[in-house]
C-alpha cells in the first residue's frame, strides 16, 4: 500500500471524511439544540461534557444500546434499509461539497446535479420509511413528505444553479473556486436565490414552519414513528447529517465556501460559516407555526417557484453574474 | 416574523429554567409542604385521620395513648388536618421533595414518649 | 355523524393516547384524502368515578375531592362545590371570602387560558410562544404559591367562605404581577394577530356558526368566540361578581383565531377584575363556621369555569355525607359542537380545533357504555356493576 | 364528682352542666369544637350532630366550660405572677380607681368609660387588631350581643356591661377562625374570662391569638326571658319600656323612660342563670385587668391590674393621655362597697350550694371542685406543717383603732381580716370585713375594732399539720386563721388565709 492510498483511506475515515462528518454533525445538533433553548428561555443540553456539548452523541449511543421493534405487520427489508439509506445518503453528499479545501474529496463536473438527487433520494426513502412501518401515523407522514417534496424541490435545485450558471460550472468545488478568485460571494450577487435555498432547506430537514411530514402533534412522530433503537440512532445521525449537508451546500454555493483568510486554516472558515447559518436556521424554526401541507405546497408553488425562476432570469439578464 | 425582535434578545439573556436538584426554589411562607405532627401536644381525639380525605393519616390507639401514622404517599397536602385540629399539634413544614421508590419509606410514624 | 362514503375512507385514531391530547380519551376519524369526513367521539376512557366517591365522603372532605376533578380550573369546581353545600346549608359567603374567591377564580382565569394559548401554540407547532407564555404564567402560579400554598391545588375555598386571607402586604405583590402580565399578554394578542404562519393555521379553521353553538349548547369562550354573549358570571352572578364591572368579551370570528382573541382578551378583562377587587375588598369576615351535618335537599349550582359554565347538582339526606352528586363540567357541552368543527377539516387541524374548546376531558369524562356496532348506550346501576365485579 | 370522664366530653357536658342547667351560655364549647358540633342559638345551646362520629376521643367542650372542674388550678398560673392576693380581689399588681378622660365617653358608657379607652387606645397602637366584646341591642337596651370590633370607632359602642348571657367566648372563636385576626382583646365576665383561660391552658390554638383579657366585675346574669316575665307580672313593666337597669346597694333600679321602679335583689334572684347561682367570683380574678363600677363615685371605675400585660397596656393608655387614674386609698367607700358586694356574691353562693346538697341536687363540677380539694392536694396539705406555710409578718392593730379607721388600712393593704394586740403584744381577737359590715356606714367612725370582734377565735398551732389548720378554716367558714405558740395562745406566731393554702397547693404549677 503506497502513502498515497493510504492518505486517500485516512482522508475518507477521519478528515475530512466520516469521522470528522460525524463530530460536525453532533456538534451542529449541539449549536442548533442550544440555540433554540435560549431563544426560548431555555438551557437545552446542559450536563453531559462542558455545556451538555456531548449530548447528541450521548443521545446517539443510547439508543444504539435500546431494544430494536420492528412491526408485524411492516415489510422488513423496507424497513431496515430506510434508515441506513437516510444517513448514508447526505453522508454521500458531503463527500462532494468542499469542507477542508477549495477541493472537495471526490469533484467531478456535475456533481452538483449528483447532490441534487441524492436529496430527492432522501425524501423517497423517508416515503418508503414511513410506508413501510404501515402505521397510519407513518403511512400519512411519509405521503406528507413526498408531497412536500413535490413542494420544495423545483425551487431549491433552480437556487442551485444559479450560483452555478454564475460560475459556469455544475461542481460545487468549482463555484466554490469562482466565488474566492472572483472575490465574490454569491449571496450579494443572488440574494433570492439565497432566501429561496434558506427556505427550502428548512423543508428540506423538516424543520419549523415546514416540519409537516413529523407534526408531533398531528400524527406523533409523522414517518419516525414505529422507528426505534439503532434504526432510530441513523434516523439521528441522518437527520444531523443533512443539517451539515444544508448549512455545508449553502456555505458553499453561496457563502464562498472553505477559504484561507491569512493564517486561518479553510476548515475553520467553513466551519465559522456553516455555524452561522445553523444559527440562522434556528432562529428561524424558532420563530413560526407549522404550515398545513396544502398551504405549504401551494405556497411553495405560488411564490418561491416564481421567485427561484425571476433569480434564473435575472441571472441570464447578467444581473447577479 | 413579528416574535424575531424578542426571539433575538432572548438569544442573549439568562435562560429562565431553574437547574433544580442542583439549584432548589426556595418556597414562600405558608407553604403546604410535609405534615409533621408534635406529639406532645397530640391528644389522640382522631380528627385529623377523619377529615383527612384521602386517608393519608392513621390513629393507632386511642386517647393519650394513641401514635400517629403518616402515609405520605397518600397525602395530597390540602392542610385539612392542620385546620381542624384544635390544638395546633400539626404543622406543615416546607419539605417537597418526598417522591421515591420505595412506599415503605414514605410512612411517618409519630409516637409519644413515655 | 356517521356519514357513508365510498373511496379511500381511512380511520385515524386520535387517543386514548396522542400527543395532541394530553389527556387519554378517543376519537376515531374518518379521513378522506386529508379531509375529516366522520367524527366518533368516544367519551368515558377516563372514567374515575368520581361521583361515586363524593357520596362516600363527608362534605369537608368532598372539597378537596371536587378540587380534583380538574388540576387547571380546580378553583371554578370548588366554588361550584361550596356554592352547592351553602345553599343547602342557607349559609352566605362573607363579602370579604366573596371577593377573595373573585381574585382566585380571576388568577385561575388567566393561568388556564395562559396555559390554553401555549397549548395552542404548541399544537400549530409553534413552541417557542408556548415556552414564552408557560414561562409569562409562572408569575400567576407564584402568586398562587404565596397566596394559598401550593400551585395547583389552592384549596382556598371551604364551605362558608375561604380558608385563608390575602393579607395586605401581598397585594402590592399581586398588583405588580398583574401589571407585568397586562404588558405581555397585550404583547401575544399582537403577535397572535400579526404573526402569518399562526393567521394561516387559525384563521377559518374549526368554524362554528353562532346559530350552531347555541343549538349545540357550546359554553364558555367557544360560545363566545361565535359571537353569542353569554357569561355565567353576568347571567347568574355569583360570589362578588354583581359588584364588579367587567364586559363580556366575544368576537364573531367563529374560528380558531377568534376563540385565541376571546380568550387573550379575557386574560385582560381578568387583570382589571382582579385590580377592582383587590382595590374594593371589604374588611370583615372571610368565612363562616358550619357543622358538618347538612339539612337535607337539593341544589343546582353553577359557576363560570375558565372553560365554560360548570355546573354542579347536590342532593342531602341530612347526614354528613351527600346522597347524590353530579357534576356536568363544560368540556362536555362542547364536545357536539366539537364535533361539528372538526366535520371537513384537514388532518393538520384536527389537534388545534380539538383544542380550540381548551378541552379538559379528565372532568368531563362520565359513566355510559356504548355499544359502537349497534350504537345502544346504557348506563350501569350499583347493583349491575357489582355483579359484574364479582363474576 | 364524676370519677371517670367519657372519651366523648359531650356526654360528661349534657350530664353535668347542660341538664342541670348550669350553662351560661359563653360559648367557649362553640370557640373549641373542632368540628363544630355545638351551637348556641338564642338561650340554648344546640348540639347539631353526632360529634363521636368525627372524633374518638375528645375532651375539649367539656375541659373549656367554666362549669367544669377541669383545668382550674392551670388557670391559675395566668394571674399568679403577680405579687399580692387578697380574698375577693385575687392575684393583682395595682388596684386603682380610673376614668376616661373624653366626657363624652363616660356619658355613653357604665362607669368610668376605661375599658372603651383602653381598647380604643389598642387598637390604634396596634397591640390588638380587634376586640371581642358584648354589645347592647338598640331595640332591647338589656339584651347582650357578641360583637366583634376592628377599628376603634366600632369600640366606642361595643363595650357594655349587662345583665344577660352573651355568647362572647363564642364571638372570640369565630372572630379568630371567621375573621382570621390574629391579636384579639377579649371583654368577658368573670365566667366568660374563666372560660377563656381554660381554653389557654388546653392550649387550644383559637388562643395563639388572644392578647388581653378585661373582666367585667360580675354579680350574675340574668335569664332575660324570665325576668321580663316576671318583671311584667309584678311590677307591671313592659320589656319595651326599660331603658337601664342599675344595681344600687342591693337593689335593682329599673329606670324607664319616665320613672323608676326599685326592686329588692332577692326577688330578682330567682331569674339569674343556674350557673351563677353558685359562681364566687366576682372580680373576674383571672383576667389581665378587671374594671367594676366604682359605686357610690359616678364616672369613676374600679381598675384591678392583674398581669405585665395588662399593666403595661393600661400604663400605655395612662401615658397616652387617654385614662386619668386615681388612688383607691382615698376611697374606703369605693372599696368597701366592692368587697362588700363580693363577699355578698360569695355568701350566697355557698348558701346556694348548701341548699342544693341538701335538697340532693347536682351542683356544678367547678364549686364541688373548689370547695372540695383532691386527695393529691390534701396529701400534700397533710405533708407541711403548719409553719411551713404561715405568714409571718402580720399586720395588727389596736383594740382602739375605729372601724372607719380600719377600713381606711384595709383600703389601702386590701387584707380582709386584722388580728387584735393590746399594748403587751398580747392577741384578743381578729376582727374581719363582714363583722365591720354589720355595723351601720353612720356608726363606723364611733365604734372600736374590739367591740365587734367575734367572741370565739380560731387559732391552730405552728406544728400541727397544714391539713388540720386547713380543715378548721372549712368548718368553720372562714378565711384566715392565727397561728399561735402552743405554750402561749396570746402570742400571734403568724396567719395563715386562704391564699397562703392556694400558693401551697399551686406551687408546683408553673406558669409556661
Amino acid at each position: 500500500m503506497t502513502t498515497e492510498t493510504f492518505l486517500i483511506i485516512l482522508q475518507i475515515l477521519v478528515f475530512p471524511g466520516a469521522f470528522f462528518l460525524f463530530a460536525l454533525a453532533f456538534l451542529y445538533e449541539w449549536v442548533d439544540r442550544k440555540v433554540l433553548a435560549r431563544i426560548q428561555s431555555r438551557y437545552g443540553p446542559l450536563y453531559t461534557g462542558p455545556s451538555g456539548i456531548l449530548q447528541p452523541l450521548a443521545d446517539f449511543l443510547k439508543l444504539l444500546s435500546k431494544e430494536d421493534i420492528v412491526p408485524m405487520a411492516a415489510d422488513k427489508i423496507l424497513f431496515t434499509l430506510a434508515p441506513v439509506f437516510y444517513a448514508v445518503l447526505p453522508l454521500t453528499s458531503l463527500f462532494i461539497v468542499p469542507v477542508a479545501s477549495q477541493k472537495s474529496l471526490v469533484m467531478f463536473e456535475g456533481d452538483l446535479i449528483f447532490v441534487m438527487f441524492t436529496s430527492a433520494l432522501m425524501i423517497l426513502t423517508v416515503f418508503i420509511a414511513g410506508y413501510s412501518s404501515t402505521s397510519r401515523f407513518s403511512l400519512i407522514g411519509g405521503v406528507r413528505a413526498a408531497l412536500q417534496m413535490i413542494g420544495f424541490e423545483i425551487p431549491i435545485s433552480l437556487a442551485m444553479i444559479g450560483p452555478a450558471i454564475a460560475a459556469g460550472s455544475l461542481s460545487i468545488s468549482n463555484i466554490v473556486q469562482w466565488q474566492q478568485t472572483s472575490l465574490q460571494w454569491t449571496v450579494w450577487l443572488q440574494p433570492i436565490g439565497f432566501a429561496v435555498f434558506v427556505v427550502c432547506s428548512l423543508a428540506e430537514m423538516e424543520f419549523v414552519p415546514f416540519d409537516i411530514p413529523e407534526a408531533e402533534t398531528e400524527i406523533v412522530a409523522g414517518w419516525r414513528t414505529e422507528f426505534s433503537g439503532r434504526k432510530l440512532a441513523l434516523l439521528r445521525l441522518g437527520r444531523d447529517l443533512e443539517l451539515v449537508l444544508a448549512s455545508a451546500l449553502l456555505t458553499s454555493l453561496y457563502l464562498a465556501g472553505p477559504q484561507q483568510v491569512w493564517l486561518i486554516p479553510p476548515v475553520v472558515t467553513f466551519m465559522i460559516k456553516t455555524a452561522f447559518v445553523v444559527l440562522m436556521f434556528s432562529l428561524l424554526r424558532a420563530i413560526f407555526a407549522r404550515f398545513r401541507i396544502d398551504q405549504m405546497v401551494s405556497g411553495m408553488w405560488k411564490y418561491l417557484v416564481p421567485l427561484a425562476i425571476l433569480q434564473v432570469i435575472l441571472i441570464q439578464l447578467g444581473i447577479g453574474r | 416574523m413579528s416574535l424575531l425582535k424578542e426571539a433575538l434578545q432572548r438569544l442573549f439573556r439568562k435562560p429562565v429554567t431553574l437547574k433544580y436538584p442542583f439549584e432548589k426554589r426556595p418556597v414562600p411562607e405558608g407553604f403546604r409542604g410535609r405534615p409533621v405532627w408534635d406529639m406532645r401536644k397530640c391528644i389522640g381525639c382522631g380528627l385529623c385521620s377523619n377529615v383527612c380525605p384521602s386517608g393519608a393519616i392513621e390513629m393507632v390507639g386511642k386517647g393519650l395513648q394513641s401514635e400517629i401514622k403518616h402515609y405520605v404517599d397518600r397525602c395530597m397536602f390540602c392542610s385539612q388536618c392542620v385546620e381542624s385540629c384544635p390544638r395546633n399539634a400539626i404543622k406543615m413544614t416546607q419539605e417537597y421533595e418526598l417522591a421515591g421508590f420505595d412506599r415503605s419509606k414514605m410512612l411517618y410514624e409519630y409516637k409519644r414518649e413515655i | 355523524m356517521r356519514k357513508v362514503r365510498y373511496g379511500s375512507i381511512i380511520k385515524v385514531p386520535f387517543g386514548p393516547q396522542h400527543p395532541a391530547l394530553k389527556e387519554p380519551e378517543n376519537f376515531m376519524f374518518e379521513i378522506d384524502g386529508d379531509i375529516v369526513v366522520g367524527v366518533h367521539p368516544r367519551i368515558g376512557y377516563n372514567h374515575r368515578g368520581i361521583e361515586k366517591a363524593f357520596e362516600r365522603r363527608t362534605y369537608l372532605q368532598n372539597i378537596y375531592l371536587a378540587e380534583r376533578i380538574c388540576g387547571i380550573c380546580s378553583d371554578a369546581h370548588t366554588t361550584c362545590y361550596t356554592q352547592a353545600i351553602e345553599n343547602l346549608l342557607g349559609v352566605e359567603a362573607p363579602p370579604r371570602a366573596r371577593y377573595i374567591r373573585v381574585i382566585i377564580a380571576e388568577l385561575e382565569r388567566i393561568h388556564s387560558h395562559g396555559l390554553w394559548v401555549g397549548i395552542a401554540a404548541h399544537e400549530i407547532g409553534f413552541d417557542t410562544l408556548f415556552m414564552y407564555v408557560w414561562r409569562d404564567r409562572e408569575v400567576v402560579m407564584d402568586l398562587f404559591e404565596t397566596l394559598s400554598g401550593n400551585r395547583v391545588h389552592y384549596a382556598m375555598n371551604t364551605i362558608g367562605g375561604v380558608r385563608r386571607d390575602i393579607p395586605a402586604d401581598t397585594v402590592p405583590k399581586i398588583k405588580h404581577g398583574m401589571d407585568f402580565l397586562e404588558k405581555r399578554l397585550k404583547y401575544y394578542l399582537n403577535v397572535v394577530q400579526n404573526e402569518q404562519t399562526i393567521l394561516k393555521r387559525t384563521s377559518g379553521v374549526g368554524i362554528l356558526k353562532p346559530k350552531d353553538a347555541v343549538e349545540l349548547c357550546a359554553v364558555g369562550p367557544t360560545l363566545r368566540a361565535s359571537g353569542v354573549k353569554n357569561d355565567v358570571r353576568v347571567d347568574d352572578p355569583y360570589a362578588a361578581y354583581d359588584e364588579i364591572p367587567f364586559n363580556v368579551v366575544t368576537h364573531d370570528g367563529c374560528d380558531v383565531l377568534s376563540r385565541i382573541i376571546v380568550r387573550c382578551e379575557e386574560m385582560l378583562e381578568s387583570i382589571n377584575i382582579i385590580r377592582y377587587a383587590l382595590d374594593h375588598m371589604p374588611e370583615g369576615m372571610i368565612r363562616v363556621r358550619v357543622p358538618m351535618a347538612v339539612p337535607p335537599g337539593e341544589t343546582v349550582s353553577r359557576v363560570e369555569a375558565p372553560r365554560g359554565e360548570l355546573i354542579h347538582y347536590a342532593k342531602s339526606n341530612g347526614t354528613t355525607k351527600p346522597e347524590r352528586y353530579k357534576v356536568r363540567s363544560p368540556t362536555l357541552g362542547n364536545i357536539p359542537a366539537l364535533c361539528k368543527m372538526l366535520m371537513g377539516a384537514h388532518i393538520a387541524d384536527i389537534p388545534i380545533v380539538l383544542a380550540g374548546i381548551d378541552p379538559c376531558f379528565a372532568c368531563m369524562d362520565r359513566m355510559t357504555f356504548i355499544d359502537d356496532k349497534t350504537n345502544k348506550k346504557w348506563v350501569w346501576t350499583m347493583q349491575q356493576l357489582r355483579r359484574k365485579t364479582r363474576k | 364528682m364524676a370519677g371517670r370522664r367519657d372519651l366523648i366530653a359531650y356526654n360528661d357536658l349534657k350530664k353535668w352542666i347542660i341538664d342541670p342547667g348550669f350553662c351560661t351560655l359563653c360559648g367557649a364549647c362553640e370557640a373549641a369544637c373542632p368540628i363544630h358540633s355545638l351551637k348556641i342559638e338564642g338561650e340554648t345551646l344546640q348540639y347539631i350532630h353526632d360529634c363521636s362520629e368525627h372524633l374518638e376521643f375528645c375532651p375539649i367542650c367539656y375541659d373549656v366550660c367554666p362549669h367544669s372542674e377541669a383545668l382550674l388550678l392551670e388557670t391559675l398560673s395566668f394571674v399568679t405572677d403577680a405579687p399580692n392576693r387578697r380574698e375577693s380581689l385575687g392575684y393583682y399588681r395595682k388596684v386603682l380607681l380610673a376614668q376616661a378622660v373624653d366626657p363624652e365617653l363616660r356619658k355613653v358608657s357604665h362607669g368610668g368609660g376605661v375599658v372603651t379607652a383602653l381598647l380604643t387606645n389598642s387598637i390604634k397602637q396596634g397591640f390588638v387588631d380587634s376586640v371581642v366584646a358584648s354589645r347592647t341591642d338598640e331595640k332591647a337596651p338589656l339584651k347582650l350581643h357578641p360583637s366583634i370590633s376592628l377599628v376603634p370607632d366600632d369600640v366606642f359602642s361595643a363595650v357594655d356591661v349587662g345583665y344577660s348571657p352573651s355568647a362572647v367566648a363564642k364571638a372570640f372563636g369565630r372572630a379568630v377562625q371567621e375573621y382570621g385576626k390574629t391579636k384579639i382583646a377579649f371583654v368577658g365576665t368573670p365566667c366568660q374570662v374563666l372560660a377563656l383561660r381554660k381554653l389557654e391552658s388546653w392550649e387550644h390554638k383559637i388562643v395563639d391569638s388572644l392578647k388581653l383579657v378585661v373582666g367585667f366585675m360580675c354579680l350574675w346574669c340574668f335569664s332575660l326571658k324570665h325576668l321580663f316575665e316576671s318583671l311584667e307580672k309584678t311590677h307591671n313593666i313592659k320589656p319595651s319600656q326599660i331603658s337601664k337597669i342599675v344595681l344600687e346597694k342591693r337593689e335593682y333600679v329599673v329606670y324607664m323612660d319616665s320613672e323608676t321602679v326599685r326592686i329588692p335583689i332577692n326577688e330578682v334572684r330567682k331569674h339569674i342563670l343556674g350557673g351563677c347561682s353558685t359562681c364566687m367570683d366576682y372580680t373576674a380574678e383571672l383576667a389581665d385587668i378587671s374594671v367594676g363600677g366604682a359605686y357610690p363615685l359616678e364616672d369613676w371605675s374600679i381598675v384591678i391590674i392583674r398581669t405585665e400585660v395588662g399593666e403595661e397596656i393600661f400604663d400605655h393608655a395612662v401615658k397616652n393621655g387617654l385614662i386619668q387614674v386615681k388612688s383607691l386609698e382615698n376611697e374606703p367607700e369605693v372599696y368597701t362597697h366592692m368587697v362588700d358586694v363580693a363577699n355578698f356574691k360569695r355568701k350566697t353562693a355557698l348558701e346556694e350550694i348548701e341548699k342544693m346538697k341538701g335538697s340532693g341536687k347536682p351542683v356544678p363540677p367547678i364549686t364541688q371542685r373548689m370547695l372540695q380539694p383532691l386527695p393529691k392536694e390534701l396529701s400534700l396539705l397533710s405533708s407541711l406543717t403548719v409553719e411551713q406555710i404561715m405568714t409571718k409578718e402580720v399586720m395588727t392593730i389596736s383594740p382602739d383603732t375605729t372601724l372607719e379607721e380600719l377600713l381606711n388600712i384595709m383600703t389601702k393593704h386590701h387584707h380582709m381580716g386584722y388580728p387584735i394586740l393590746d399594748e403587751n403584744k398580747q392577741l384578743i381577737g381578729i376582727v374581719t370585713f363582714e363583722d365591720i359590715m354589720k355595723v351601720p356606714p353612720d356608726q363606723r367612725s364611733k365604734t372600736k375594732a374590739s367591740e365587734v370582734k367575734p367572741e370565739k377565735l380560731l387559732t391552730a398551732y405552728p406544728d400541727e399539720p397544714a391539713l388540720t389548720a386547713y380543715e378548721k378554716m372549712i368548718n368553720h367558714r372562714v378565711g384566715r386563721i392565727l397561728i399561735v405558740d402552743r405554750e402561749d395562745p396570746k402570742k400571734l406566731l403568724g396567719i395563715i388565709t386562704k391564699t397562703d393554702i392556694m400558693q401551697t397547693l399551686r406551687w408546683p404549677m408553673k406558669r409556661r
